[in-house]
């Protein structure tokens, strides 16, 4: 599970370019910063208020004045600047965080996205989530393709015809990645651009609820240095 | 010149039960602590509070920790109602909510910045596309500008904001240090009541102006002792 | 890391004839003069200019005086369209008008500066309760909230923004002393593409953060080079 | 005429308290500031961005990052603070100013003010002052009652039944004090408060178009100090 999470990440990392800056959500989304290609170098957005997150500190080295928005102590780079929260998300709503990486429990063919409650079940609140999604240029989901219930064995499909939960957004999703592939939401649906070599076509399909087109020009599933 | 200096329990002397207060911070970090603790003495109840969270609960980071900012409140089980954008570090709250002891009204947090800084500043509302075909949209106004669509988010008011300064001088005139500024530079003027804590208090002229952040006209009452959250 | 250091003229290399800029300060005061000088030098006609006023025209507190700010493109006849607060201070827009050379839209202050600052965070914009019932709400939408009567202030957007910080760190980080501040933390993102004219330009990590209040996010190019203005 | 502008000053200075917020109009109503009462101390905001406006600088003592609204180089008290123009106006516009003087040149029975255009004639534009007297929570018109136009030797009223000049907002006035009187703009219309000994009640009403109800309590005008 952990290699396949970070294989994830790793795909994911391709899509930056020098000097983005990101806000990466909780997770397996904060390991991207991990496996930039050389070269890369990313400013990352904090929703709490401040750009230049340089990732988590050691015991012993926080800074009560520096956290994350998920309330972890963090380490700051040289080119950080802290804002107050109507700075920090007329950032994010502006259109200047280039890329957001975040998990989802459903993605649909139109792009739409449910990953903040699960109706009786979570409830924790969107937060930062339905202005990031909103107001990033690109939004990329990174998860495993399918939810497994670890009571009952089963595993389900994440990616649907529609969406069944409260949505965060609708018809922001740019870019699904997950351990078994690469989807690209358009505006003719979603279009299967990369397969990782562990699994065929089929198996994807079969993964998938939604309808997938298969690009003609399917590539394997690039996590090259 | 007026003083605005005041201890804690005389700057909340006029806080009644079931009052509207808003508290800066998020997740703890930025919240005025002594001005929690006076709440919780001097034992007001049903509070309405509108914050970014539901603060950090007991044991945290370490063991040992005490609640944190609107933690304090939560623990104590003087909030009826909390407005927020996440509650999900503090498992209080959604035990008040299936317990029914307790309201939660969530809003996105981008959103919720922007209704708070209306009513400091005067706005009678932002428009903003987030939240659009969400639950966030129930009961809200839409409005369509050049063919897009977006939410009418409207100020929220408090008869009081308790927020949280590194450095204030005897004026009102603040600054937060690093992030800890998130809700202070926008709480601190949006109620009829505004109080800093401060961790340090300095005359004014003391220090360069230009060092301040935010405007002390927008305070009214400044209590000195913050003390650095120790970790 | 892509570097955001320009000369002045590398900078504007695309502003053509008919685009629409930002340019901050107040009166002169807080603008990019490097940037003004450059405009003219490339020569850019029929530009719509979004400011607070007509900056300062030639001779204004010394003899000696040179224009200020948009003065200096206004005196170019560089200016075809004016998006203002107040130009009573510049003779040479109400010239223009007469003489229907220049077109001229009048914004009350207060919702110039929400207007430009909802183009840079993405608001769909704002409800003010400023020019209700005057010419100022020619053409707007009124939207009555919970009793009370708005205007519909919508974002202004530009092709580019111009302003001036007093230290910018390389990665555009910036801060602006005392009164030069005033639309330089609001354009500065506005526009599709932002530069910043700064008198010290330092390393990233030199001086303490928290001394920088606006983030380098929102700067595309840096040009340094900025004098004091001299007295 | 110097002497008469120095009155309504004097007077003008009366309406404020101590810890007050204000902003005062370029011209006659920047002289207030220089006739407060004993004890009271008032934090002046400037439009273009911060509080703590002290009055005029002298040739050599500018500091030509401190300007006023009007352009002039200022001085500042120890407890100024800078900020941006959403701030400036944000605290205009939010109540936080809690009075603002300023000249007009039409009020009348509803309190509408006409203060920034002559159509044809005079073309500055309305700078900050839709914002501050919408936001303001007492606004103070300071001027001569009639305006005179020097080449025929005729003055006008300026206190009308309704303004004939476009508005700088609807029903804002709260007070009007001109070298004559002290009049309070009620829901009932104009109450003339205070009369300056050197007028009758009718030299009052002739200057006057709009109606004028006298006071049951109408007392002389207050400039003791």
């Amino acid at each position: 599970m952990a290699d396949l999470k970070t294989r994830i990440a790793k795909r994911c990392a391709k899509e930056f370019k020098d000097g983005y800056v990101a806000n990466l959500g909780i997770g397996l989304p904060t390991m991207v910063s991990s496996f930039l290609p050389e070269g890369v170098h990313i400013t990352i957005q904090s929703e709490n208020g401040f750009t230049g997150l340089e990732g988590s500190v050691e015991r012993g080295d926080e800074n009560v004045e520096i956290i994350n928005a998920g309330g972890g102590y963090v380490k700051a780079s040289p080119r950080v600047n802290y804002f107050d929260s109507a700075t920090s998300f007329g950032i994010i709503r502006g259109g200047h965080v280039d890329a957001t990486v975040l998990g989802a429990m459903q993605v649909d063919e139109q792009g739409n996205l449910a990953n903040w409650i699960i109706p009786g079940k979570m409830y924790a609140g969107m937060g930062g989530a339905m202005d990031l999604v909103v107001g990033a240029k690109e939004v990329i989901i990174t998860m495993l393709h399918q939810q497994f219930n670890k009571k009952t064995g089963v595993s389900k499909p994440k990616i649907l015809k529609e969406c069944n939960l409260p949505v965060t957004a609708l018809g922001v999703v740019d870019l699904i990645i997950t351990e078994m592939c690469v989807i690209k939401v358009t505006d003719e649906g979603l279009l299967l651009t990369e397969l990782h070599h562990d699994f065929t076509v089929e198996d994807v399909v079969a993964a998938t609820e939604a309808h997938l087109t298969v690009s003609p020009d399917l590539k394997p599933y690039d996590i090259s240095e | 010149m007026a003083n605005k200096i005041r201890t804690a329990l005389e700057a909340i002397a006029g806080l009644q039960d079931g009052m509207t207060i808003m508290v800066a911070g998020f997740m703890g970090t930025g919240t005025p602590e002594i001005l929690m603790d006076a709440i919780i003495e001097k034992g007001v109840k049903h509070l309405t509070v509108i914050c970014n969270d539901g603060g950090l609960p007991r044991g945290w980071y370490s063991d040992y920790d005490t609640p944190r900012g609107t933690g304090k409140l939560l623990e104590a089980g003087v909030i009826d109602h909390i407005i927020a954008s996440h509650v999900g570090l503090t498992p209080l709250v959604g035990q008040g909510i299936i317990d029914d002891t307790m309201e939660c009204t969530l809003v996105p947090q981008g959103s919720l910045v922007e209704k708070i800084r209306a009513n400091n500043f005067g706005l009678g509302g932002v428009l903003t596309p987030t939240g659009v075909g969400t639950i966030a949209a129930e009961g809200k106004m839409q409005i369509e500008i050049d063919g897009k669509m977006y939410l009418l988010e409207k100020p929220l008011r408090a008869d009081y904001s308790l927020c949280r300064a590194s450095v204030c001088d005897e004026f009102g005139n603040f600054l937060c240090n690093k992030t800890t500024k998130n809700f202070n530079y926008l709480m601190a003027g949006a109620a009829d009541h505004n109080i800093i804590a401060t961790e340090r208090l300095v005359k004014a002229g003391e220090l360069d102006p230009d060092t301040f952040q935010h405007s002390g006209v927008l305070v009214d009452m400044i209590v000195e002792g913050e003390k650095p959250w120790q970790i | 890391m892509t570097m955001k250091i320009r000369t002045a003229q590398e900078a504007i290399a695309g502003l053509k004839d008919g685009m629409t800029i930002m340019v901050a300060g107040f009166l002169g005061t807080g603008s990019p003069e490097i940037l003004m000088d450059a405009i003219l030098e490339k020569g850019v006609k029929h530009l719509t200019v979004i400011g607070n006023d007509g900056g300062l025209p030639r001779g204004w507190y010394n003899e000696y005086d040179t224009p200020r700010g948009i003065g200096k493109l206004l005196d170019a006849g560089a200016v075809d369209h004016i998006i203002a607060s107040h130009v009573g201070v510049n003779p040479l827009i109400g010239k223009g008008i007469i003489a229907g050379t220049m077109e001229c839209t009048l914004v009350p202050q207060g919702s110039l500066a929400e207007k430009i600052r909802a183009d840079n965070f993405g608001l769909g914009g704002v409800l003010t309760p400023t020019g209700v019932g005057t010419l100022a709400a020619e053409g707007k939408m009124q939207i009555e909230i919970d009793g009370k009567m708005y205007l519909l202030e919508k974002p202004l957007h530009a092709d580019y923004s111009f302003c001036r910080a007093s230290i910018c760190d390389d990665f555009g980080n910036f801060l602006c002393n005392k009164a030069t501040k005033n639309y330089n933390y609001l354009m500065a993102g506005a526009a599709d593409h932002n530069i910043v004219a700064t008198e010290r330009l330092v390393k990233a990590g030199e001086l303490d953060p928290d001394t920088f209040q606006h983030s380098g996010v929102l700067v595309d190019m840096i040009v340094e080079g900025e004098k004091p203005w001299q007295i």
